[in-house]
């Protein structure tokens, strides 16, 4: 072989050799971002062409990333993205997540908003069970439903409504843009054959009090028997 | 006449199987299996000829039904309709009146056709892009961002109405108390037939001769009209295939007689008008 | 002053200017990194150093990120980091199998996203069969498809559409991006709403009620019934 050929061949190497590094950035660089957690060497080494030094690799993406807004870091014996610390103030790590909402609360929720104005123990009544303390206030805090009024009964129970926030939040024009029982049925969420107790009323927050309500007023009026009792009138 | 229809091109949906044995729950509804029948036509679907295209569909069912029984209600409202578009298509066109014509019916079927396949074409290039979660991936590991304020409680109203729907119908199914059904069996409604059979020659209505059959035996007819009547029907049916009876409707929704089987062999329903001109 | 000192101050600006743009660089890459989903260029704009075209950054950011095993993309309106397709290979080997949809299940995402806002009953005159249980559910648990408002026609129908979580999946930027739209104007099934009950209008998904979803509205206009085909109505 002449000294020619064998450079020519050389650079071949090379070539080839410089493009199966830059497919193994790509390939680790892909790796690590779409993990949910830290990746090791061995690892990625899998993936990658034979005859790469995986540690090579991670060694330029490091030094890649060094001065970008997101660094290359060794974690728990492995390696990860994670924000560059100087930009740290971008994340809200101290900020809570925000938590699902419970499905005792959604039943709740769902119950005050197809059949408001409604009492506590009429929401129990339909769903069978006590109402654990603080579901109710879970969605007084979260601005969806609000004390709209008394139920002119014994002992004057306070009714529950939904609120503007509430359409809001679930992207509702009105309250009664909620499916009704063919609808649910329809889009499947409810399922087999379907009995006539089971109906589904047609939601309706207007904000005036119902003929059988009475305005929320004093919160330490006495319990009375319904009839007269010592109400004052307004 | 069945010779005449080309179900040997079946073999482009099920090669292994023998051309008459067809899986009609291959297919999504009656405006699927048109367009498949119509795609066998091998022409562009705006110059499809709509009465051979009724034509193999009524046969279609007619050979579905003598294989099978259990044919979904929406095929068979389509043979209903096609055998009236094809009567209309063969009849000379009536003085106009107020219902539209022939051809206008089967030019918004083809029209419709064309809309279910441009659909099809549609959701094809939809499935074959790069999707996210099987083709390319987000950030496996994300950070919350301060920059996106999120309230403190999340709910989506997909879980709003789950959560709804799925209580209260829980609730309600606790409460049911399953009333007795009083069900005319199978064999029931084949015993009254046979013994129809035996005493009619001549075509006898099938309606009148139950609630005689009923009454006569003691059973209520109010309370199981239903269940007599379905029974009756898939009795009916199913002894019409197995050569013992032939049945007889001259239109949609008017009374069905029946008679015992002579030599001649008789016309399923929808197969009436098929030896028309 | 000096020509020799006006210069310095111009040059000084330029510095500045180019650091600041450096700066949004690191910003927005690492915004861009630590979220899942797409974010827009207004959100983006807020965390920049004021003066800075978050377009520019971000185009600067896409250019330097097409070759790499991560690009940035334009997705649902905003933008997004995503494994580079020719990698997912690579990927989907690790990741859980996708949920594979029915052709049914198809079929309704498709006529819901080509044909929205539309009701059940339109999706059933196009496929001319009725929906099976559950197919509407799995699209809505899926978060590709949500309610959208109702129909102002007689029965008032619940009106469905696309989700931006469905134009991320299918890697859309915008609902007008759908594949094969060119063609069904071609067959002249989209010519809006001309033709009563045989053409595909221009999908719309914009969150804002279209004039005929107006909610209870006026109950009077006129039923969009199929006719001729075999079709009940609902």
């Amino acid at each position: 072989m002449t000294g020619a050929a064998a450079e020519a061949i050389e650079e071949d190497d090379d070539r080839s050799g410089a493009e199966a590094f830059a497919r193994a950035l790509r390939i680790v660089e892909a790796l690590l971002f779409a993990s949910a957690v830290p990746l090791s060497a061995e690892a990625l080494e899998r993936s990658v062409p034979a005859g790469i030094a995986v540690e090579q690799v991670l060694a330029r993406l490091t030094e890649v990333y060094a001065s970008r807004g997101v660094n290359l870091r060794p974690v728990a014996g492995g390696f990860a993205f994670r924000t560059a610390p100087d930009l740290g103030y971008l994340l809200a790590a101290e900020a809570e997540p925000p938590r699902k909402l419970s499905r005792a609360a959604l039943e709740v929720l769902s119950i005050i908003a197809y059949h408001q104005p409604v009492t506590r123990a009429e929401i129990e009544e339909i769903r069978g069970v006590a109402t654990a303390r603080g579901t109710l206030d879970i969605l007084l805090e979260a601005g969806w439903v609000r004390l709209r009024g008394r139920r002119r009964s014994p002992g004057r129970p306070v009714t529950y409504g939904t609120t503007p926030g509430f359409l809001d939040h679930f992207g509702l024009d009105r309250i009664d843009d909620l499916p009704g029982l063919d609808e649910l049925k329809g889009a499947g969420f409810i399922e087999g054959r379907l009995t006539r107790d089971l109906t589904v009323p047609v939601p309706d927050d207007d904000p005036d009090l119902r003929d059988d309500e009475d305005p929320l007023g004093d919160l330490f009026s006495p319990l009375d028997d319904g009839e007269g009792g010592p109400q004052q009138g307004e | 006449m069945t010779a005449e229809l080309p179900f040997e091109e079946d073999a482009g949906r099920r090669a292994d199987e023998p051309a008459l044995v067809v899986d009609v729950d291959g297919y999504e509804g009656p405006l699927d299996l048109l367009l498949d029948l119509a795609r066998r036509q091998k022409v562009d679907l705006h110059r499809i000829s709509i009465l051979a295209l009724a034509e193999q569909y009524l046969v279609f069912v007619e050979q579905a039904r003598a294989l099978r029984l259990e044919l979904a209600a929406d095929y068979l409202v389509m043979a209903a309709w096609l055998a009236y578009l094809k009567s209309r298509l063969l009849l000379p066109e009536p003085p106009k009146g107020e219902e539209p014509s022939a051809a206008d019916l089967a030019a918004a079927l083809a029209l419709r056709l064309r809309r279910l396949e441009a659909i099809r074409a549609a959701a094809n290039k939809l499935t074959g892009r790069e999707r996210l979660g099987q083709d390319v991936f987000a950030r496996g590991a994300p950070e919350e961002i301060a920059a996106a304020a999120r309230p403190v409680w999340e709910a989506e109203l997909y879980d709003l109405l789950a959560a709804y729907a799925h209580q209260r119908q829980k609730r309600v199914q606790g409460h049911i108390s399953v009333g007795h059904r009083v069900v005319w069996s199978l064999v029931e409604a084949r015993e009254a037939l046979q013994r129809l059979v035996g005493e009619a020659g001549d075509w006898t209505e099938i309606d009148g001769y139950l609630t005689r059959y009923m009454a006569s035996h003691g059973l209520p007819p109010r309370e199981m009209k239903a269940t007599v009547k379905a029974s009756a029907l898939s009795a009916m049916l199913e002894m019409a295939r197995e050569g013992v009876l032939d049945l007889r409707q001259d239109e949609a929704f008017a009374p069905i007689y029946v008679r015992r089987r002579s030599a001649r062999p008789a016309a399923l329903p929808f197969a009436d008008k098929r030896d028309a001109p």
